[in-house]
């Protein structure tokens, strides 16, 4: 279980978090949405550890709020796709790919090349020089490859072609199933209430509700109250 | 514009003040201010500080040149200093055959942009450390240069230079000089400020930031890069012209890499892309050796300035200006402004 | 080719383009209709922002032609181009992050008359006309994308979407007469969209222009664009109207990875 | 020929010491993409006070030299604990102005704590040679060129042949995304700075015991490994330490064909006839990423 | 000659201190004098390449004038001396005298250390109408009739080197010499003092400048080597001096040596002595050794005063505190018009460390000979005691 308690975030003196609370547990998908600038990407950066914050961030009872970044990647098996893919331009696909990655992890690599074969035979190119998409698909290799417990995934569908969105969430969908927790901030509601058990709704830095995905009343509801958008 | 024109809770709809109106009462208070703080010197301070102001001057004329090139356009130049020695070295020329201040400033502004333009043109290219690099080897071009002209130039030794005579104003007193470089650098402000509100200066924050984004709207990059080194040049010349003239005395190593250096830390150090910037910066460096001297301890300077500078660079990393902006801000925020923060 | 508002007709012959062996586009001819918006769809890699990159002049053609109107610009530079009336937006925003929103949208009135240099730094009374123009053309742009309040703010300071609206702004306020959008809606939410799609209807009915915009998302594409190209795998495919493009059993193999079910 | 030979050979000397200088400012460079300004001043405490202690204090030299050493990689890891890291993002020049302090600062001190004079340093087999083919060479010659091929090849495959060296360029590029993919990017910093002490350590025990040692004698040479490094890239590898040999053997020619005040212009007209030549792709620094 | 044609056109009246140097007025008290206290000062290289003369030079000074305000001082008042450091660059001499006499209001200046450096200061001096007593700037710029205000205590480096070569033309007739100098004033002053020597001797003379700051001696040497002087001179700073004839030796090149006389002090000769062996050293201050009882009194006084043996720059500083302290006394008022008369009166005036002092109306040069040293092992051997031109 990946658990926040009433977490804060600030960036220099600006405050963005006042008290996020959150559970990801194993094997169940769970969905950050909101408008822009509610803090759903500052959430995942708190849990990282990539943002001043204060409150408890937990996994699987252990408290990593006070651990660096990379101990909390690596010992907890926490991996991320960062907002707009958070690729390193000047490496090359396959170091993007296996960049901090242990030797067990990296004997990984076709398996995740096979999940993306418009990667193969490029691994060796500066990844720059992709396009949008197949960058996207690099950054996503790079969090699969990890083979982690805990998923956090900030608008994995960002830029990318349908085709290729259906495909992430139907692979993301399989690996939540084998026991992965997925934590995903998505700006469709729509897509996130069809792969999601559960919807958080964030609101300038507080969780405003929790919904079970079940109820597409409340879904809806949601959508209205959130986003101001009547269908 | 009326109809479709969002309005979302969070953003409000109010039009914006987008400068107008509040140009002339702001610009007259900043020209008050100028001339009061101008007239502190010479009513408060004796010869001695009167004279370091004057540098004072001369310098805030250099820095805010280096920070049109610099802070503005983001070319990085290590040859400022020697820009401003192509103005003291012209302005020495030029007063050994008789000539006066003016004919000496007219004769410095064309000399360094000649030699901009020189230096420019294989720069075009070049941006960051490249780009210092070939400035850094005009500075050393041109040190050599004056190391190997001595009749010319007075060579290693260092030449003294006669003072500018206007009318009865003698630069060799330090309140003459005084007066004498105000106006060039009240002229060098107004045009620094002025430059901020223009397109041209908005083209070189552009080419600063993102020359592909510059392209894309027009701009013309090269061009930009030659017409920022070309102000900052005749900055740095007239800054020198004035150096020249109130110090009487110059040599190659006033005009040398550390120099360069010295005057790319006031940019820093008051803060890039700022005017305010320039010139606190300009009076860190000339006046800080001096806060030693006041107390006391001139020969500690040398001991603790490096670390002093370490340091303030690392408390004000967005420059003087920019914590006086951050604590301003913070003023404001208290105030609560809840709108403006989120 | 003008319409009569003045919006010109963009058209691309036969346009190669090569990095090192791989090509980014082969042979594409496509043409966009004066005065209407475009979209261009295409799988990841289609090439579509090279098929952008190609026409302003960001990337070099190796072979084929690029028209604005009845004038081939093929042999243009980029500033020439953006200064003929073609200004693009980027896929990745790119702002002058230290600046204002203000500072940044007025960047984008390079394109229209400026006095020169000399001029403008020595506050000659032609700068204070230019000057009054830029702003008031700043003014409304901001107004219309919701920004005026931000209008001091630093960009740096401001949240994602709004960063987007700065970048779409600077290509708007010159109000150009072919304008490249590269993905404008991404990262945005879902109001945020709806609301672009309905300010990009409102700039072209005030200033009409021949707007391309590369989309991925198909809702926004329909009901924004009266025409569509796409492309695969940095070929042509297919163009015509959202539906009859959406429509088709290529397109929907190539960008759904399936046939039919186009109303998803 | 005998005298070319010579030249040559003090060329490919001096252009070795600043390679291997160079290399040092290369991989801070490449971990924390600041510039060392005090970088030079680091080995000079190395070689400064390893004279005081051995000179002065009366230790066995090895021993003073270790502590040298020890001295150096301490003081560049506290350059970066200190100062470097401190300075956030986006501010560029700032480490320059920090280091420039710094630089002062340790000069001061150290004049202050030993003396401003020039001393002679324990030769270090600068006084073993043997004549071949009429060119004297020495045993410091050919420390110096071994040490400077073996550390430089060294470097190249821990960088670009293990995931050591795929983590430091990682770290180089983006901290924030390193860590996130579990790099421990401090101790990587660390580790980087403490080498880069190291090897500034031993440049200038080196250059000590070729020419003296002072509180200045490295800033020349901080200089020309700046100047190589710019031109050549400081984001590359080889390219910026070829330049960097090819500068001691043109400044040598230049100073012995055309006299010793040439040697400077000579450097300088290159550097800019260089840059106004070769082809773009070399001159750009860093492309912005497309689209 | 850049410095002299623009000082001389600067006679305008800008003397704020109120003194005037031109005549004495008794009753006058110029700046820098209170009842109990006379402010002197100067500036030295104290930092920087130049720094080991000047740290020897402040060094001695100081402890003259600590022993002299011990003794009572002068005309009941104890002098204080301010010496500032200007890193042996013309610019921040220049600045820094303008903070000693517009600051510290000093009387006059005392002494100073380094050629490049002091003249930077000069023109100011100069147009400030300040008396500077016996600075170490061995410079044909000044010292005879040149400039009124400097009255200089040593020769300039034309006679140094010229009398250095006239010492080796005595001993034998080498075919060729070279000469490596500092860029600049010096070392076109050195050249020109071996070029007068070497005369219509049909010797000939290769002349390298160098900069300091050089990272690789090799090219010098080997070009040294390759025109195979026998004799070589220098007149660089320590650490290059050292560099070079460290890079000479690495080569195998290994000619007789000449030097400046700072290569006759402890700090050189402790450090790079090893390498300098039977080097000839221009002496411009006597030998400790010596029988002269003033010699011996003024090694008995520094030692008392610092605990350890002089050195040639202590020598040096002590001199120029001397000389200035002898002017003050002979000053029949304390302003600088009073203390420019009192100087103009110095005939032969024996110091025990340099040559007779002697200076006039319109001779500011003081001293006009030099002696020659030597090398051997860590000790400097007296060849040859002052020797003038003149003579
Ligand atoms: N680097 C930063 N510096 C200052 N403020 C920031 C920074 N990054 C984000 N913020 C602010 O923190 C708040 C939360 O931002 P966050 O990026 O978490 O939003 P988000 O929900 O992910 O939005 P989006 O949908 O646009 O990605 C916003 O108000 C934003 O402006
Ligand atoms: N400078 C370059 N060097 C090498 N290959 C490139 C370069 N620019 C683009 N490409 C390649 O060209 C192809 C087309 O890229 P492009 O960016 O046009 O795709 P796109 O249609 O915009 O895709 P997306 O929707 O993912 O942004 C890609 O395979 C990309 O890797
Ligand atoms: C560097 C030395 C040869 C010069 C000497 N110290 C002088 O300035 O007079
Ligand atoms: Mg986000
Ligand atoms: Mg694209």
């Amino acid at each position: 279980m990946l658990t926040l308690e009433s977490v804060k975030g600030w960036y220099g003196s600006t405050q963005a978090l006042f008290g996020v609370n959150l559970r990801v547990p194993p094997g169940k998908t769970v969905a950050l949405v909101g408008t822009n600038g509610a803090g759903k990407t500052t959430t995942l950066r708190a849990i990282l550890g990539a943002v001043r914050t204060e409150g408890s961030v937990r996994v699987d009872d252990v408290d990593i709020s006070a651990k660096p970044t990379h101990r909390r990647v690596n010992d907890h098996h926490i991996a991320v796709v960062h907002e707009g893919r958070g690729l390193l331009s000047q490496l090359s696909v396959l170091e993007n790919l296996t960049v901090g990655a242990n030797r067990a992890q990296r004997a990984r690599i076709d398996e995740v090349l096979d999940l993306f074969p418009a990667l193969q035979g490029r691994t060796h190119q500066k990844v720059s020089l992709l396009s949008g998409g197949q960058q996207q698909m690099v950054a996503l290799g790079r969090a699969l490859l990890r083979d982690p417990k805990y998923l956090l995934l900030d608008e994995p569908g960002l830029g990318l072609a349908p085709v290729v969105i259906d495909e992430i969430y139907r692979y993301i969908a399989e690996l939540c199933s084998r026991g992965m927790g997925v934590l995903l901030v998505e700006q469709s509601v729509a897509r996130a209430a069809s792969v999601a058990d559960e919807l958080v709704l964030l609101r300038v830095g507080t969780v405003d509700r929790v919904i079970d995905t079940a109820d597409s009343a409340q879904v809806d509801q949601l959508v209205a109250d959130a986003f101001g958008v009547h269908h | 514009m009326t109809g479709t024109t969002m309005t979302r809770p969070r953003r409000g709809g109010k039009n914006p003040t987008v400068g107008k109106g509040r140009g002339v009462p702001r610009l007259l208070t900043r020209v008050a201010v100028f001339a009061v703080i101008a007239a502190v010197p010479p009513l408060l301070f004796d010869d001695y500080w009167v004279f370091m102001s004057a540098q004072v001057l001369a310098f805030a004329v250099a820095t805010l040149g280096l920070d049109i090139l610099y802070g503005r356009t983001g070319q990085m130049s290590l040859a400022h200093a020697s820009f401003m020695g192509v103005g003291a070295y012209t302005t020495y020329v030029m007063a050994t055959n008789g000539y006066g201040p003016a004919m000496q400033l007219a004769a410095v502004i064309g000399v360094a942009l000649i030699a901009a333009l020189v230096v420019s043109v294989p720069t075009l290219r070049l941006s960051g450390m490249r780009l210092a690099l070939v400035t850094l080897a005009f500075g050393e071009l041109l040190a050599w240069a004056i190391r190997n002209t001595t009749d010319l130039t007075g060579g290693t030794q260092g030449a003294s230079v006669d003072p500018f005579l206007f009318g009865r104003l003698d630069s060799s007193e330090p309140l003459h000089a005084y007066l004498i470089a105000l106006v060039p650098a009240a002229i060098a402000t107004a045009f620094a400020v002025h430059l901020g509100r223009t397109q041209l200066g908005r083209r070189m924050l552009a080419v600063r930031d993102s020359e592909l984004a510059a392209e894309s709207v027009g701009v013309a990059v090269a061009r930009t890069k030659v017409t920022a080194f070309l102000i900052s040049a005749v900055y740095a010349g007239v800054a020198g012209w004035l150096y020249a003239g109130i110090t009487g005395f110059i040599a190659p190593p006033d005009f040398d890499l550390f120099a360069s250096v010295y005057l790319f830390v006031a940019v820093v150090i008051g803060g890039a892309g700022t005017v305010l910037g320039a010139w606190l910066g300009a009076s860190y460096v000339v006046l800080m050796p001096e806060v030693f001297t006041l107390a006391g301890q001139p020969n500690l300077y040398p001991i603790v300035g490096g670390a002093l500078l370490a340091i303030v660079a690392l408390v004000v990393p967005d420059g003087i200006v920019g914590l006086g902006r951050n604590v301003w801000r913070r003023i404001r925020g208290v105030r609560g402004d809840e709108e403006e923060s989120k | 080719m003008s319409t009569a508002s003045g919006a010109p007709h963009v058209r691309t012959e036969g346009l190669t383009v090569r990095y090192g062996a791989f090509q980014a586009l082969r042979d594409v001819t496509v043409s966009l209709p004066a005065g209407a918006i475009s979209g261009l769809i295409g799988p990841n890699g289609a090439g579509k922002t090279t098929l952008l990159n190609a026409i302003s002049g960001f990337t070099p053609i190796a072979e084929g032609s690029v028209h604005i109107g009845h004038r081939n610009i093929t042999a243009l530079g980029t500033r020439r181009r953006a200064l003929a009336g073609v200004v693009r937006g980027f896929q990745t925003v790119r702002l002058m992050e230290r600046e204002s929103v203000l500072t940044n949208v007025l960047v984008g009135t390079e394109r229209l008359p400026q006095p020169n240099a000399l001029a403008q730094f020595l506050a000659l009374p032609s700068q204070w006309r230019a000057r009054n123009r830029d702003m008031a053309a700043a003014t409304e742009v901001l107004d219309l994308l919701g920004l005026a309040r931000q209008a001091h703010r630093r960009v740096d300071e401001l949240p994602f979407a709004s960063r987007r609206l700065v970048e779409v702004a600077r290509v708007l306020v010159s109000s150009p007469s072919v304008i490249l959008l590269d993905e404008p809606a991404a990262g945005l939410d879902q109001e945020g969209r709806q609301e672009l799609a309905a300010v990009l209807t409102r700039v072209h009915e005030n200033h009409p222009s021949t707007m391309v915009v590369v989309e991925h998302d198909v809702d926004l594409v329909k009901s924004l664009c009266s025409y569509v190209i796409a492309l695969d795998s940095g070929a042509f495919l297919r163009d015509g109207t959202p539906a009859e493009v959406f429509g088709d059993r290529q397109v929907q193999l190539a960008y759904f990875g399936r046939a039919a079910s186009a109303d998803a | 020929m005998g005298d070319l030979g010579q030249i040559l050979l003090g060329g490919v000397t001096t252009g070795s010491l600043y390679a291997l200088f160079l290399l040092g400012v290369l991989i801070v460079f490449q971990v924390s993409k600041s510039m060392n300004f005090a970088y030079g001043q680091v080995g000079m405490i190395a070689a400064f006070s390893a004279w005081f202690f051995y000179s002065e204090q009366g230790l066995p030299v090895p021993v003073a030299l270790m502590i040298g050493v020890l001295l150096a990689v301490i003081v560049n890891s506290a350059i970066d604990f200190a100062a470097i890291r401190r300075i956030p993002a986006g501010r560029p020049g700032l480490d320059l102005v920090v280091t420039l302090g710094i630089f002062l600062l340790i000069t001061a001190v150290m004049q202050q704590l030993i003396d401003a004079n020039a001393h002679t340093f324990v030769s270090l087999g600068a006084d073993t040679r043997t004549e071949v083919a009429g060119v004297v060479v020495s045993m410091s010659d050919g420390i110096v060129i071994g040490l400077t091929v073996v550390t430089v090849l060294a470097a190249y495959l821990l960088l670009n042949r293990t995931s050591l060296g795929t983590s430091l360029r990682a770290s180089a590029e983006d901290a924030g995304i390193a860590q996130a993919a579990g790099v421990n990017v401090r101790a990587l910093r660390t580790a980087t700075w403490a080498v880069a002490g190291l090897i500034a350590a031993v440049v200038a025990i080196l250059v000590a015991s070729r020419l003296s040692v002072d509180a200045f004698y490295m800033t020349p040479f901080l200089i020309k490994a700046f100047i190589a490094g710019m031109i050549g890239g400081l984001d590359r590898f080889w390219l910026p330490l070829v330049v960097a040999v090819a500068l001691g053997v043109y400044e040598s020619l230049a100073v012995y064909l055309l006299g010793a005040s040439a040697g400077t212009p000579a450097v300088f007209l290159l550097i800019i006839v260089v840059l106004a030549l070769v082809p773009k792709r070399f001159v750009n620094e860093r492309n912005e990423v497309r689209a | 000659a850049g410095c002299g044609n623009a000082t001389g056109g600067s006679k305008s009246s800008a003397g704020s201190s109120g003194s005037s140097a031109n005549g004495c007025d008794v009753k006058e008290i110029g700046p820098g004098v209170t009842d109990s206290e006379i402010r002197v000062g100067t500036t030295m290289p104290l930092s920087g390449s130049g720094a080991a003369g000047g740290l020897g030079t402040k060094e001695g000074q100081e402890a003259y004038y600590a022993k002299l305000n011990a003794e009572g001082g002068v005309q009941g008042r104890k002098i204080k001396p301010i010496i500032l450091d200007d890193a042996y660059d013309p610019s921040t001499a220049q600045k820094q005298m303008r903070q000693l006499v517009e600051k510290e209001e000093i009387l006059v200046v005392s002494g100073g250390e380094g050629t490049p450096n002091f003249l930077g200061a000069v023109p100011y001096l100069d147009r400030k109408k300040v008396p500077a007593i016996a600075p170490y700037a061995p410079s044909d710029e000044l010292g005879g009739d040149k400039n009124q205000h400097v009255f200089m205590a040593t020769v300039d480096y034309i006679q140094e080197f010229e009398i250095l070569t006239d010492y080796v033309l005595d001993q034998e007739t080498p075919k060729k010499m070279a000469l490596v100098g500092v860029a600049g004033n010096v070392g076109d002053n050195a050249k020109l003092g071996m070029e007068k020597a070497l005369e219509g001797k049909g010797i000939e003379l290769l002349y390298v400048p160098e900069t300091p700051g050089t990272t690789d001696f090799t090219p010098i040497a080997t070009q040294l080597k390759q025109f195979d002087a026998e004799y070589v001179f220098l007149i660089l700073t320590n650490a290059d001096t050292g560099g070079l004839l460290q890079a000479m030796s690495r080569i195998g090149y290994t000619p007789k040596t000449g030097a400046w006389a700072g290569m006759s002090d402890d700090s050189y000769i402790k450090e790079f002595g090893a390498l300098s062996q039977d080097m000839l050293v221009a002496l411009e201050t006597s030998s400790l050794e010596s029988d002269n009882p003033l010699v011996k009194q003024f090694v008995a006084d520094f030692t008392a005063q610092t605990g350890k043996a002089p050195s040639k720059f202590n020598q040096l500083g002590w001199v120029q505190a001397q000389l200035t302290a002898e002017a003050l006394k002979r000053a029949e008022g304390l302003n600088r018009g009073c203390v420019v008369e009192a100087l103009e009166t110095f005939e032969n005036f024996e110091t025990g460390i340099l040559p007779p002092v002697t200076w006039g109306k319109g001779d500011r040069a003081g001293v006009d000979a030099v002696g020659i040293g030597q090398i051997k092992g860590d000790k400097l051997v007296v060849l040859e005691e002052t020797k003038s031109l003149q003579k």
